[in-house]
């Protein structure tokens, strides 16, 4: 009962349209209900759902990261070109990975915080730097995929596994990255991020390290971007379009989850909830034979519909009565009974 | 007692002057003369689409929005002029009218689902963008339509080095730069963009301007695709995409002083913003510059252009003391007037004589 | 005041200009259909100077001497075929250079963009001083003006790849066509498969004739023969051919891959592994990533070609130009599949080269080689 | 005293309004007579605010009627209401800070000439309306931003002077003015009501209602306490109403055991780009109270000494020891707190829970012992008496009394030493007041070093151990406690001659 009450409030809107997406397409497709084809899904929802985790760090900072799609892109090149055939070079080439990520969030986030470059800017920059430049490097081909053990990651996983079938190791790495941003969220470093995007002036009164706090999270928004590159090289492949607009992707899937942009609001879950209502999305029209010239026009109704139903429901809520303000508060209240003021003690009148 | 506030949009005129200057050299260093006719057709022509488009834009930001649908719209409009034109002269006006009726139903769609469904800017335009892409890829294989020569002339002829386009694109400018600050609407548009709250218990009914606003994007971004449609000489369904208006607009929007959060922003920054990016693409593309690194170098002076007015349009306090302090602040100007205020007080006190404060009110 | 260098353009044709939206072309298919039968002219191991069924045009007007300025007008090279034949044209250039025919050749890069490609036309025709125009038009109908005025100049113009609809230019230089690819690869899958049988057609982008012929052409040999065939847009992101094909085979069988570009061909094969599925019969590109995984996995394949050595062609039919020989008015170059059965020799001959290189950039008789390529210098 | 037998020109009966459910408004009866001033009073949370909003069409009433000179009207947007003839000025400023003060004065209806707005026009209306107030400090095609607080509350005024209204509401007016600009404002409030404009007017300045309104309004609780004429009332029996309880005393007294020890905090010679030549010592167990003069410079002192403004020369000393603090960061480990002026702006993240705001410094500066403060978070709150629907509750949701101990609960869980206060209760109610004051002297007691600024008078007189006065940025007097305010504004007014007293305030 409670479910379903949250499944329709605003909040967990994009719970509903999850519900609804997968629904479809089970009816038209049974077999997606089978273990082993729900863990395929998992598996390629993973690499957007953890730029979505990584995106919505920087989106409740109040900032933007459009440098995801490129970094994932370079990344991946850096993975073909330097890993090669040679098994031994995965580990150094993965801590230059993410070497090279913390580079990138550091200027990404040292520009926005230090410059005061609006953070739609500096990162629009990096985007076109970060491609340009390994295009120019690489000559615009990657040399070729990486060894196969590099591209396990991303490829394989566990086979056999009793009621799943097969669980792949991007599922893993989704669930541990996922279970680390909620952590982080719940850390000192979340709630100052939540409050920069609410009110930076506070956070600066308060004597937090904001543009540290704030270059953080850009650190993790490239990390995420990095981590999910590892798994794209292995599930796609090699290539200069692997990670192309996947900063809008996951802009929209943050969104969908009811993460406002211009931050101080939102819930992790739900951004990664928005990858997976995205995905499935995908595969529904894909499914159901759209047209593929039509699939952007199906897509682009959906998306609006389903941010306007959150935004026009939350407001509808706040005029509402006492029965649905519950599930404003339904979280329960840890703290003693609410405090009272002078007055509720000695009523004078 | 005025303060010299050195607008942003003097630090992108400078910026852009700098770059000239810079771009000049690097020019003549590979035999070239910056400043041919061919040269300035080449940099003018590379404002006049992106130009209009960011016009628009820049609406649209002034209003705390964004339109991300700029790049379809523009391949739309340049399919449909062309089509509806089919190589007929007398086509033209109705081709024109038509094309940007659409538009500005395109627009106004934005502004309801921004303003009444409240869907956020970029992802309201990012949405209503698929949707027109579908649209375009469904009805649209390719090319089409036939743009009569005298629409091609639009983009082909000029004054001098001057292209009818650009000159074109600077009247609108005018009239937008007229809109903002001499209409209401203008002046609204401003206010919701500072703050709609704030708007609102004013009295303005936030609405409208932010509607008007994105109409008006979508109308400069359907002149922008029929300038291309004459260019062309056909319609594209690509030609929006081609030229990455949607980011690069906003790019030139932000570069030319307009604070992305809206409420502050003028059109001449803009189009300074636009020059500044054609001038450095023109210098690179003389100077043959490898296209990938082309665009390492446009991201970078993106954002370090940006970075030279960023940190000083952050409002700061006069200061009082140390080098360029004046201890003639606002406090000395209101000590000045302090005797004409108690003056005035007393005037106004003495209308009202009957008014006796309740002193026997006062703390027991 | 007008600009001087602007008049309407010649074959100023309502009628014939507004192109229909419907791609298919059945005289275009023919002739290409024919095309792909004939035996090409010329000397055998430079398939770059080897012409089908050409009319020759005589050039004396443009003969001269000392090394002339080429200006060239390229779409982009924001793909790897692009990139591969920008390499091959700058190594022959520099052999052109050292012969003293071109003295230098400044390139405008127009970044897909048809608005910038037509600016840079026009720079080229104000400021350019050039002696020959080299150019690549992004899309056909919108080059068609530019490409005129250049021709106005009274200056050679040679157009590559993708054509204009004007005849202005000495010469249009392009492998056979769309059709022929179209035709090469249904046929192919048709041998191979069954009528009923289902193949998935995996395209790039819509709305580029060049890729638009091929599947017009593949889809009409389709339907007489009875095989389904569903197309996807991919925009050549193999996440995304990894998806649709992972969501066709969650359908159903897919018997067949049918692809308008070898880019991503891999992704598509490793989605049949990783469903755990039979390897489908498949149609990719000359690129050498598809051509190695083909080799791996022994599938029934096929590798079309869209002549990526048609890049030095221009240069040379320039110096041809300036040497008053004939040329053809339109160059068709030879567009050959490669086989199973040549599989290995291409594979040993690009040993080295990386994946996204073609097999057939008919480079290898350029100084550069093999390192030029392999390390993927780009100027 | 004024026309009791007329008509009321505004009239609302039964206005109910809940929020999420919560009723904040139960049934309010209210009128106003042409040419009255009619104070509305109530604690903080009471719903002044709320029932103001509610006449302006800011917000609907739930229930309820509004009359408007014996008609019904239903104002859904603010224009309507204006247009009307009534006029708001609201408790949060609405001046856009990037326009100028003549485009927001006539923000939303311009004056227009030929389909253009005529900035000329504009300009010299808004100059008219300036001069008309004796105001001329202040320029018309200034930017709002660049005024100080002050000047940017007489463009509000001015802003709802240019209406030709009817009703004037004005809540809070004088939070952010100085006794000076107070005169003023009362001799245009009398200028408005000899036309026979009604005039609506909250404050928590007791003294304000008492010299100005002819009725007063009290709520409690969002219930209609009394309404009556001010002649009517004592201000004890006013407090008694308003919070439920008689006060006995404003300010409380120090605590027993409260003794003044060694130096705290010393300042010598210290000065950055707003303030100079600062030197003061704060002792353990004292309160100093700065007064001046808006704009006198004393936030930036307060922020110089947090390291917000670093000081750039000059030295400071803590415990005795020297430091340098350059940003709020040093200043938070130093054992400092700064309960800023602007609590919207600067001291809350407003969408967050009151959890998460009160543990806002602790997490951001000494983050390992977060989960301890945690724990504390309720006792604190209890102990402030704040009044919320749990420590979940969105602060934005509180009122302006509640908001202001979150501020001070999120200081309090840093166990600071060196307590700075800047107007810790503007827009705070009397019992809540009351509880600072109380903190204060707790904090006194504890050893504790407290600098309270204040544009409240007598407050600084009240509450304070010595009087440290400032003008033009620099300190110019130290006063004793119990200072006569108009010793104290003579300083203030740089009426003293300040070179002989500010040796006096240099220790
Ligand atoms: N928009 C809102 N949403 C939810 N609750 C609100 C809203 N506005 C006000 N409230 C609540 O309504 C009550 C009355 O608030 P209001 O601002 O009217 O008080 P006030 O009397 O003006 O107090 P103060 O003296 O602090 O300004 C408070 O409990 C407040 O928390
Ligand atoms: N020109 C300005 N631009 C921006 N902010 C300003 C400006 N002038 C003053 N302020 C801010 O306005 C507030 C009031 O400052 P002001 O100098 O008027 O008074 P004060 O004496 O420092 O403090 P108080 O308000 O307590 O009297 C301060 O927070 C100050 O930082
Ligand atoms: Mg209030
Ligand atoms: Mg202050």
């Amino acid at each position: 009962m409670n479910a379903l009450r949250t499944l329709v409030s605003p909040r967990g809107a994009v719970f509903l349209l999850l519900v609804l997406l997968l629904v479809a397409v089970t009816v038209l497709n049974p077999s997606f209900a089978e273990p082993g084809q729900f863990m395929r899904f998992l598996q390629r929802v993973a690499p957007i759902a953890i730029v979505a985790i990584g995106q919505y760090f920087v989106i409740i900072a109040g900032e933007f990261d459009l440098s995801q799609g490129s970094l994932i892109t370079a990344q991946v090149i850096i993975a073909g070109n330097l890993v090669g055939q040679d098994d031994a070079r995965t580990v150094p080439v993965l801590l230059l990975m993410v070497v090279f990520a913390v580079a990138v969030g550091l200027v990404n986030g040292l520009l926005t915080t230090l410059l005061k470059v609006p953070s739609f800017i500096v990162t629009l920059g990096m985007m076109l730097a970060l491609l340009g430049g390994v295009m120019w490097w690489t000559g615009g081909a990657a040399t070729g995929n990486p060894a196969d053990s590099f591209r396990e990651i991303g490829r394989g996983g566990i086979r056999e596994v009793p009621l799943l079938d097969f669980l792949p190791w991007a599922v893993l790495l989704l669930i541990v990255w996922l279970a680390l941003g909620i952590w982080i969220t719940k850390r000192p470093l979340g709630k100052t991020l939540i409050a920069v995007g609410d009110n930076p002036r506070a956070v600066d009164y308060a004597g937090a390290r904001r543009a540290w706090v704030t270059t953080r999270a850009f650190v993790i928004s490239a990390l995420s971007a990095t981590l999910s590159a590892v798994l794209l090289v292995g599930y796609a492949g090699v290539h200069p379009s692997v990670g192309r607009g996947y900063e809008f992707t996951a802009i929209t899937a943050v969104v969908l989850g009811g993460v406002v942009l211009g931050g101080g609001r939102g819930w992790i879950v739900g951004a990664v909830a928005g990858a997976f209502a995205l995905e499935a999305l995908f595969m529904l029209l894909n499914i159901a034979g759209v047209p593929s010239t039509l699939r952007d026009a199906v897509q682009g109704v959906i998306i609006i519909a389903a941010v306007a139903y959150s935004a026009v429901a939350f407001r509808a809520r706040r005029r509402r009565g006492p029965q649905s303000s519950e599930t404003v508060t339904d979280e329960p209240v840890t703290a003693p009974a609410p405090t009272r003021t002078i007055h509720t003690e000695i009523r004078g009148d | 007692m005025k303060r010299l506030r050195i607008d942003s949009t003097l630090i992108v005129l400078a910026i852009l002057l700098l770059v000239i200057v810079v771009g000049a050299i690097l020019v003549g260093t590979v035999g070239r003369n910056f400043l041919s006719a061919g040269n300035i057709r080449d940099i003018l022509t590379g404002m006049s689409v992106l130009g209009l488009v960011a016009i628009g834009q820049t609406l649209v930001v002034l209003g705390a929005s964004l339109d991300l649908s700029v790049t379809y719209v523009i391949s739309l409009s340049s399919l449909l002029a062309a089509t509806i034109m089919n190589g007929n002269a007398g086509n033209i006006p109705l081709a024109v009218v038509v094309t940007l009726l659409v538009c500005a139903g395109i627009g106004l769609l934005n502004g309801l689902i921004v303003t009444v469904l409240k869907v956020n800017g970029f992802i309201a335009t990012l949405g209503v963008g698929l949707i027109l892409q579908g649209i375009l890829n469904t009805n649209f294989e390719g090319a089409a339509g036939s743009v009569p020569w005298a629409f091609q002339l639009i983009g082909a002829t000029g004054v001098g080095p001057i292209p009818v386009s650009t000159l074109i694109m600077i009247v609108l400018a005018v009239v937008v730069w007229l809109l903002l600050n001499r209409t209401r609407t203008g002046a609204h548009l401003y206010a919701v963009g500072g703050d709609p709250e704030i708007a609102r218990l004013s009295g303005v009914r936030i609405r409208m301007p932010l509607i008007w606003a994105h109409v008006l994007c979508s109308v400069f971004a359907g002149l922008a695709g029929l300038l291309l449609a004459s260019r062309l000489g056909v319609g594209s369904p690509t030609v929006g995409q081609q030229g990455g208006y949607a980011l690069l607009s906003i790019a030139a929007v932000v570069l030319g002083g307009t604070l992305l959060l809206g409420g502050r922003g003028s059109i001449w920054g803009t189009i300074g913003g636009v020059a500044i990016l054609a001038v450095v693409d023109n210098v690179m593309s003389v100077m043959q510059i490898n296209p990938f690194l082309k665009d390492v170098v446009r991201g970078v002076v993106i954002v370090a252009a940006v970075a030279v007015y960023s940190r000083r349009s952050i409002v700061r306090r006069r200061p009082r003391f140390g080098p360029g302090g004046t201890r003639t602040g606002g406090d000395d100007a209101a000590k000045a007037a302090e005797p004409e205020m108690a003056a005035a007080a007393a005037e106004l006190a003495d209308a009202t004589p009957d008014t006796t404060p309740a002193a026997e009110g006062g703390r027991a | 005041t007008t600009d001087p260098s602007v008049a309407p353009a010649e074959s100023e044709n309502p009628e014939e200009a507004a192109e229909t939206t419907e791609w298919f072309d059945q005289e275009l298919f023919d002739k290409q259909d024919e095309e792909r039968g004939v035996e090409p002219q010329g000397p055998a191991d430079e398939p770059y100077l080897q012409h089908i069924n050409a009319e020759m045009v005589d050039t004396a007007e443009f003969a001269s001497d000392g090394a002339k300025k080429a200006c060239f007008a390229n779409a982009s090279i924001s793909n790897p075929w692009r990139q591969t034949g920008w390499i091959t044209m700058n190594e022959q250039l520099k052999v052109l250079q050292d012969a003293g025919a071109i003295s230098e050749m400044e390139t405008r890069d127009a970044k897909d963009s048809d608005d910038t490609q037509i600016a840079d036309i026009d720079y080229f025709i104000a400021e350019g001083g050039c002696d020959v125009f080299l150019i690549s038009p992004n899309s056909t109908a919108a080059m068609t003006p530019a490409v005129e005025r250049a021709c106005e100049t009274g200056k050679p113009v040679v157009v590559f790849d993708r054509g204009v609809n004007t005849d202005c230019p000495v010469t249009f230089i392009h492998p056979i066509g769309g059709f022929a690819w179209g035709i090469d690869t249904a046929e192919f899958l048709i041998d191979n498969l069954e009528e009923g049988d289902k193949v998935v057609a995996l395209r790039i982008l819509p709305g580029v004739d060049v890729l638009e012929h091929r599947w017009a052409g593949a889809e009409k040999l389709f339907e007489e023969a009875g095989i389904e065939a569903v197309d996807h847009f991919t925009g050549a992101d193999p996440t995304e051919i990894k998806s649709i094909i992972s969501d066709e085979l969650a359908k159903g069988d897919v018997d067949g891959i049918w692809m308008d570009a070898g880019d991503g061909a891999v992704a598509a094969i490793e989605a049949f592994e990783d469903a755990g599925v039979d390897y489908p019969v498949m149609t990719g590109e000359d690129e050498m990533s598809f051509l190695r995984k083909w080799k791996d996995t022994g599938l029934t394949g096929l590798a079309p070609v869209y002549s990526n050595f048609q890049w030095r062609t221009p240069l040379l039919a320039a110096q041809m130009i300036f040497a008053g020989e004939e040329v053809p008015k339109e160059w068709v170059l030879p567009q050959k599949p490669i086989t199973e059965a040549e599989l290995d020799d291409y594979l040993a001959a690009n040993e080295g080269m990386p994946d996204g290189h073609y097999a057939k950039f008919g480079g290898e008789n350029l100084p550069g080689y093999p390192t030029v390529w392999q390390e993927r210098q780009i100027p | 005293m004024s026309a009791t037998t007329t008509q009321p020109v505004l009239q609302v009966s039964g206005i109910r309004k809940s929020f999420f459910g919560v009723e904040v408004l139960k049934g309010i009866d209210f009128d106003v007579r042409p040419g009255e001033v009619h104070g509305l009073v109530g604690e903080n949370g009471a719903g002044k605010s709320t029932l103001m909003k509610i006449i302006a069409g800011v917000q609907p009433a739930d229930e309820g009627v509004i009359a408007y000179r014996g008609d019904e009207v239903r104002h859904t947007q603010p224009r309507q209401a204006m247009d009307a003839g009534i006029v708001t000025v609201f408790q949060e400023f609405t001046l856009l800070p990037e326009r100028t003060v003549a485009q927001n004065v006539y923000l939303g209806r311009e004056p227009r000439r030929g389909g253009f707005v005529d900035q000329r026009a504009m300009n010299s209306r808004t100059a008219e309306l300036l001069t008309d107030l004796g105001v001329s400090f202040i320029e018309p095609q200034a930017r709002v931003g660049s005024l100080t607080v002050a000047e940017q509350q007489i463009v509000e005024i001015v802003k709802a002077l240019s209406f030709d209204a009817q009703v004037i509401s004005m809540d809070e007016p004088t939070a952010a003015l100085s006794d000076r600009e107070v005169e003023l404002l009362y001799a245009i409030v009398r200028r408005l009501t000899s036309r026979g404009v009604a005039i609506i007017y909250v404050s928590h300045r007791l003294k304000e209602i008492f010299d100005l309104c002819d009725r007063i309004t009290i709520l409690k609780d969002g219930a209609l306490v009394s309404t009556d004429d001010t002649t009517a009332l004592t201000t004890d029996e006013l407090v008694r109403r308003m919070v439920g309880r008689s006060i006995q005393s404003y300010f409380p007294d120090a605590l027993p055991g409260t003794t003044v020890g060694a130096p705290r905090l010393e300042l010598d010679g210290c000065g950055n780009a707003y303030v100079d030549g600062v030197s003061l010592t704060l002792r353990a167990g004292e309160i100093v109270g700065v007064a001046g003069l808006q704009g006198s410079g004393r936030t930036e002192l307060v922020e110089g000494v947090f390291g917000i403004q670093a000081f750039s020369r000059g030295t400071m000393r803590i415990d005795g020891t020297p430091v340098r603090i350059t940003s709020a960061r040093a200043a938070v480990r130093a054992g400092l707190a700064l309960v800023s002026e602007d609590r919207k702006a600067q001291g809350l993240a407003l969408g967050q829970s009151v959890l998460d705001n009160a543990l806002l410094v602790v997490r951001g500066v000494f983050a390992g012992r977060t989960a301890a403060s945690r724990r504390e978070v309720p006792g604190i709150l209890s102990s402030l008496e704040v009044s919320s629907r749990g420590v979940d509750q969105e602060v934005r949701f509180l009122s302006g009394g509640n908001q202001q101990k979150v501020v001070l609960a999120k200081w309090l869980l840093t166990r600071p030493q060196i307590v700075l206060f800047d107007e810790p209760t503007r827009g705070i109610d009397v019992g809540a007041k009351y509880a600072v004051y109380q903190l204060m002297r707790e904090l006194a007691a504890q050893g504790k070093a407290v600098l309270m600024v204040s544009s409240e008078l007598p407050e600084v007189i009240g509450m304070s151990d010595r009087i440290l006065v400032m003008h033009d940025g620099e300190l110019v007097a130290e006063l004793p406690a119990g200072s006569a305010e108009h010793e104290i504004l003579g300083a203030a007014t740089g009426a003293h001659t300040p070179g002989t007293t500010a040796e006096g305030g240099a220790r």
